[in-house]
């Protein structure tokens, strides 16, 4: 049962991942390699902030957020939108080279170690049936579903996030209705971003954060965003909780050195026998 | 020739198609008509084998071809030609005629890499030239078809669908988007075509253009045959007069 | 293609300055192994800078190239010809990694090079190459200093976690191989990736098997990790873990989770609190406080290694000079050096000369290493 | 059909015997032969995307899967260098068939996640198979290269083996380019709907493709076990695959110099950048980032800009 709980702490950061990929994808139709980095990013944002600078939590971490609004809309001007002629795979190798370049800026601002902060809220262990749970992995968990909510809300009922799905369905149609696609898409990232930077302070205290931390915690995010359907807001929430338990379940049923290769062999299947992934919505295509 | 029956498919809950039969005879133009959403391409999707029809039988030359994989239809001397064009921009004009020949003959890829088969290379040529020649775009054969106005890819692209030697032509729109002079000579070519006994089989919405060539006309609405005879029956039939001008008891 | 070649040609063309003793060095300063190849790049280049300006070996003063492996064997081994063919170094330190130097081990007897790696694996000095040797102490004897401080206090039943690279898979070989000899019972054998958030998981398991001690095996954050899961679980058994996290900076992760963790090290880490008739006291508080100085952060064993490796080449060099030998007897001759991880008495069927003594049992204790007997 | 590029092939030869009597420098010939296992690789890869359109994060995994096949079949059934590679490619072949199946049905980001999660389970495999591969630890009981019965060791030897590898696999390339099956190829990357109504199996050819390029990085992949003389799991991540991506998008996709080329500058260029270390990463990352952004067509792209005239074609 143990592995039910640590799955779902490491499943509701795929998810937050897998966010950012989805919404960056129903914006734009690209894949952003870089995702991961901006996790890595936050991490080391509120190290900087609050160990370094010593601001309370409560400052540092809205600060923390502001920039990382700030940096994906930058990432996407500096990056996304210069690329001329843009096409799938072009746009999917700049988030590449994106990716690269954040992590060398990563070390050499960084450094090479393991960076950690102090738990935000108390360390207690709470007794569940069959397993326990840190409360900073119900911060982390509790956190993940709220960011989720407030952000299933935004896309819902305010006329930006509208904006956003109307850019999904028919970029032509929503510029003519007046939709600036333009600035969705910087938008886009910019909350993409935020995503990772939320993940990346929750995690920081508990899993810390080293520079090339992105990669993975980018391709985990990608799977799981694919696992449950790509570009499906849920399907991407429930992809990650359920790689996270997979994983755990797989780490302790079987010889913990294959959970990997069976969490992706997972992937594969789904893939095989749904291709558009668990929860994805097959969107219409005119032939 | 090609035999439709009581094909129907549905688009989660909407009946795209409705028990559509009907047959096309040999060695003469068949158009089908009827207004947007009516189910024509629809129809297109699934002789070629892009859809997979629910109910119903599709027969080829008394073959039954239902549900086979498109490239099994193509094999069977079914072309067609796309709405949407479908050539390939980055390539020449000649090159893209190519696509249309070698799905048939499928040569032998090691023979090819190893530049063994010269001879059917200068048989495809010679084909190429002489598409390109009937079709009238010769001038432009080594030209990018980026760089070409619509028209010409329109013949291009029949000059693709004919280079294969098909026994049936099936044409989604041949004549939209061309001006008159194109159209008259699209006719022409048509009118070649039937002369070079292979059947044609189109969707259009110009009805000048369907009165002038079709022998045979199909009327579809809202995925069902709500017509089909000689030019003259249809343009006085109530039920298409209705389904084109809307049905004024409504 | 042209380009490429025609700046192929310039380098040939421009042959390297001329300095006495060329030292080639080759780190993993960037990458998965970076916090532990950067510690061993600073101190080499504090200890060679050290060094010329105290006049250099035998007033020769000596030129470091050191490149970087980012932990990838095909890079070790081209940085490595590199360091040969280009410039025509005398003797390597490095690399970092085991999988590195084993990537490179063949090369080295092939140019005739010496090579002193700061990796662990018991490969690289078995089978023999003559011309390679390692400071880092075999993972055999710190595995046999905890077994038989488990033993001292009456636990058998052990479980091991340990990591899926290099590091880990060498520690978990020896744990396996001389839990035999020694009479250890293996009840659980689980693994983890440097990466993982999460390892309840695989310690539910191992908890539900009941044993004396659990042994982690790995370095960087991820024992941080397994020791905050195992406060988590809180399970009977006793959390061991490898030299790997033999930092300070392991404290400073794992913070309240480090307590009463037990594990072997170098008398490095503790170089303070060893009695003053001890003969590694002066020369380890003097590397230590020299090293933290200048770099304003804490030395790690890892540091140690290049350390050793260049006392040792800075003896052997001296060696081969007076007595007119190749580099390599003369390291084979170096008996009784006193270094971070104990005494080296290196021969030609011993090319890496330490042994149980290298390691001494710690605990944390209030966020500090402990000694303990 | 299209005429053979021979002077392309005629200044490649040229610059592999040039470098062959110019380069004295073993450090310099180990990075030319490293530069052509990355182009062979890179080509490989560039058939799949730059060609095909299939975009495969796996390839590393074949390349994988040569090497450690070649080398531990060589090692335990005493088969000799040469045959154990051939062995090697066709189980890497027949791999990317097995994989291939059910995969190449799968499109754009769900085919890279499909090839992807294939590649990150074959490096649990060769982590974890340790009582084959020797697990993390690597992998060192490699035989000496023979080839009809010359021992070929050190890198003055295995230049010319390697060279005469790369040389033939170009001309490879540049049949297959001028082919018709480079057509075909890329009727179906522009467009499936199109090459499928006008008779040309997909999947089978995508199929195909994906099997005989596994095939070749395989065979590579084995020459560079006997040359490196040590593999372990860290040189086939996922990490390789992405370098052989920048390879072939740097150098120029659907050209058969793009993976050439790209190789070429990609092993060179952080040979040149060593002493600067730390900005490395970055520098590299921008390098990727200026070539995506200004270079519509790769090097490839801007060479055939500058001289006008088509250096691949």
């Amino acid at each position: 049962m143990q592995f039910i709980y640590s799955g779902i702490t490491s499943g509701s950061i795929f998810a937050l991942v897998a966010l950012g990929f989805n919404i960056i994808y129903n914006t734009t139709g690209i894949i952003n390699f870089a995702q991961g980095e901006f996790v890595m990013i936050g991490g080391m944002l509120i190290y900087t902030l609050l160990s370094i600078y010593g601001l309370p939590f409560l400052i540092a971490a809205p600060l923390a957020l502001i920039i990382a609004l700030f940096l994906g809309a930058l990432f996407e001007r500096v990056f996304i939108k210069s690329v001329r002629s843009p096409n799938e795979i072009k746009l999917i190798t700049i988030t590449i080279a994106a990716s690269i370049i954040l992590r060398g800026l990563g070390m050499v601002i960084w450094g090479r170690n393991s960076l950690s902060v102090e738990a935000y809220i108390p360390y207690k262990i709470l007794e569940l049936p069959a397993g326990t749970l840190t409360s900073n992995s119900l911060l982390v968990i509790i956190v993940s579903l709220i960011t989720a909510f407030s952000l299933s809300l935004f896309f819902k009922r305010s006329s930006l996030g509208k904006a956003f799905r109307a850019c999904y369905d028919d970029k032509v149609a929503a510029s003519i209705c007046g939709v600036d696609v333009s600035k969705i898409r910087m938008l886009a990232f910019g909350i993409a971003a935020l995503l990772g930077v939320i993940a990346g302070i929750v995690t920081t205290p508990i899993t810390y954060v080293a520079y090339t931390d992105g990669i993975m915690t980018g391709l985990k995010g990608f799977a799981a965003a694919i696992l449950g359907g790509l570009g499906s807001f849920w399907g991407g929430v429930a992809g990650g909780l359920l790689l996270g338990i997979f994983e755990g379940f797989f780490a302790s049923v079987f010889p913990s050195g294959y959970k990997d290769a069976f969490a992706f062999l997972i992937i594969l299947a789904v893939l095989f026998l749904r291709p558009k992934g668990l929860f994805g919505k097959k969107k219409a295509e005119r032939l | 020739m090609l035999q439709i029956k009581n094909v129907g498919i549905n688009f989660g809950g909407v009946k795209a198609l409705d028990n559509v039969s009907f047959d096309v005879p040999c060695g003469c133009i068949t158009a089908l008509i009827g207004p947007n959403g009516a189910g024509k391409t629809t129809l297109f999707n699934i002789i070629t084998g892009f859809l997979k029809n629910k109910t119903g039988k599709i027969f080829f030359e008394n073959e039954n071809i239902t549900n086979a994989q498109p490239y099994h239809v193509f094999a069977k001397g079914i072309s067609r030609t796309f709405q949407n064009l479908n050539l390939i921009s980055e390539l020449s004009l000649k090159e893209n005629l190519l696509l249309g020949i070698i799905g048939k003959d499928n040569p032998s890829a090691v023979k090819s890499i190893l530049r063994l088969n010269s001879k059917y290379w200068h048989r495809v040529e010679k084909k190429i030239d002489y598409c390109m020649e009937i079709t009238g775009i010769s001038e432009w054969r080594d030209r990018k078809t980026d760089e070409m106005p619509y028209g010409i890819l329109k013949y291009l692209e029949m000059a693709r669908a004919i280079i294969n030697e098909p026994k049936i032509l099936l044409l989604d729109e041949p004549a939209a988007g061309l001006n008159n002079v194109e159209k008259e000579n699209l006719m022409g070519l048509l009118s070649f075509l039937i002369n070079k006994n292979i059947t044609i089989f189109m969707v259009e919405h110009d009805m000048n253009f369907v009165s002038n060539l079709a022998d045979n006309v199909i009327c579809l609405n809202y995925g069902k045959v709500i017509a089909n005879g000689s030019y003259a029956d249809i343009r006085n039939n109530e039920e298409v007069i209705k389904a084109y001008l809307g049905d004024p008891d409504a | 293609m042209k380009k490429f070649t025609l700046v192929l040609i310039i380098l040939m063309m421009s042959s390297v300055s001329y300095a006495e003793i060329r030292l080639g060095a080759l780190f993993s300063t960037t990458g998965p192994a970076s916090f532990l190849g950067m510690p061993e790049k600073q101190t080499l280049e504090m200890l060679v800078e050290e060094a010329n300006k105290n006049g250099g070996i035998n007033g020769e003063k000596i030129e470091l190239y050191l490149y970087d492996t980012r932990g990838i064997d095909a890079e070790a081994r081209k940085k490595f010809i590199r360091l040969v063919k280009k410039d025509r170094v005398d003797a390597v330190i490095g690399p970092t990694r085991s999988g590195s130097t084993l990537a490179i081990k063949e090369l080295a007897g092939k140019f005739k090079m010496p090579l002193i790696s700061c990796a662990s694996s018991d490969r690289i000095i078995e089978p023999i190459n003559p011309f390679v040797f390692k400071v880092a102490p075999s993972d055999m004897f710190a595995v046999r200093k905890i077994y038989s401080y488990l033993k001292d206090n009456g636990r058998k039943k052990v479980a091991i976690i340990t990591a899926q690279n290099g590091y880990g898979d060498s520690g978990r070989t020896a744990l396996l191989n001389e839990a035999e000899k020694m009479g250890i019972d293996i009840v659980a054998d689980e693994k983890f990736r440097d990466n993982d958030r999460d390892m309840t998981a695989q310690l539910t398991k191992i908890t539900e098997k009941n044993p004396d001690a659990i042994i982690c095996w790995g370095v960087g954050p991820a024992p941080a990790i397994v020791a905050k899961n195992y406060k988590q679980l809180q399970p009977e058994a006793m959390l061991i873990m490898s030299h790997g996290v033999a930092s300070k900076k392991f404290i400073k992760l794992a913070g309240n989770a480090a307590e009463d963790i037990i594990l072997p090290a170098g008398r490095l880490l503790v170089a303070e609190k060893l009695p003053d008739n001890n003969r590694f006291k002066s020369m380890l508080v003097k590397y230590k406080n020299t090293y933290e100085e200048r770099f304003d952060s804490s030395v790690s064993t890892f540091g140690g290694h290049a350390y050793d490796a260049f006392q040792i080449f800075k003896k052997a060099y001296k060696i081969s000079v007076k007595e007119n030998i190749e580099m390599i007897k003369a390291i084979e001759n170096i008996k009784g050096y006193l270094g971070t991880y104990g005494e080296f008495n290196f021969s030609q069927n011993d090319h890496n000369g330490l042994d149980m003594d290298a390691f001494i049992m710690l605990k944390i204790n209030n966020g500090d290493w402990e000694l303990i007997n | 059909m299209r005429k053979i590029n021979y002077p392309f092939l005629i200044f490649v030869l040229i610059i592999l015997i040039l470098a062959k009597f110019l380069i004295k420098n073993e450090y310099y010939l180990s990075i030319v032969i490293f530069g052509m296992f990355n182009a062979i690789n890179a080509s490989c890869f560039n058939i799949l995307l730059g060609y095909t359109g299939i975009i495969s994060l796996g390839q590393a995994a074949f390349y994988g899967i040569g090497a450690y096949f070649a080398v531990t079949v060589a090692a335990s059934f005493g088969i000799n260098p040469m045959p154990a590679i051939i062995l090697a490619s066709l189980f890497s072949a027949l791999a990317a068939f097995i994989v291939g199946y059910p995969t190449l049905k799968l499109h754009g980001h769900y085919l890279a996640m499909a090839t992807l999660g294939f590649g990150m389970i074959i490096y649990v495999l060769m982590n974890e198979m340790a009582f084959i591969t020797g697990g993390p630890s690597g992998f060192l009981d490699i035989s000496q290269f023979k080839f009809l019965g010359i021992s070929i060791y050190g890198e003055h030897s295995f230049y010319i083996f390697v060279a005469i590898m790369f040389f033939i696999f170009t001309v490879l390339f540049e049949m297959f380019d001028k082919s018709y099956l480079s057509y075909k190829l890329k009727f179906i990357k522009e467009s499936e709907f199109a090459s499928k109504s006008f008779g040309i199996n997909i999947f089978k050819t995508k199929l195909i493709v994906f099997t005989i390029t596994a095939g070749i990085t395989a065979f590579n992949g084995g020459v560079y076990a006997y040359y490196s003389g040590f593999i372990s799991p860290v040189s086939f991540n996922f990490n390789y695959s992405i370098e052989l991506l920048t390879m072939a998008i740097v150098g120029g996709l659907g050209t058969v110099s793009g993976g050439i080329i790209g190789a070429a500058v990609l092993t060179a260029l952080p040979e040149f950048m060593a002493s600067i270390e730390d900005y490395e990463m970055i520098l590299y990352g921008c390098f990727l980032a200026v070539t995506i952004i200004f270079l519509p067509g790769g090097l490839t792209g801007l060479i055939k800009r500058i001289t006008g005239k088509n250096a691949s074609d």
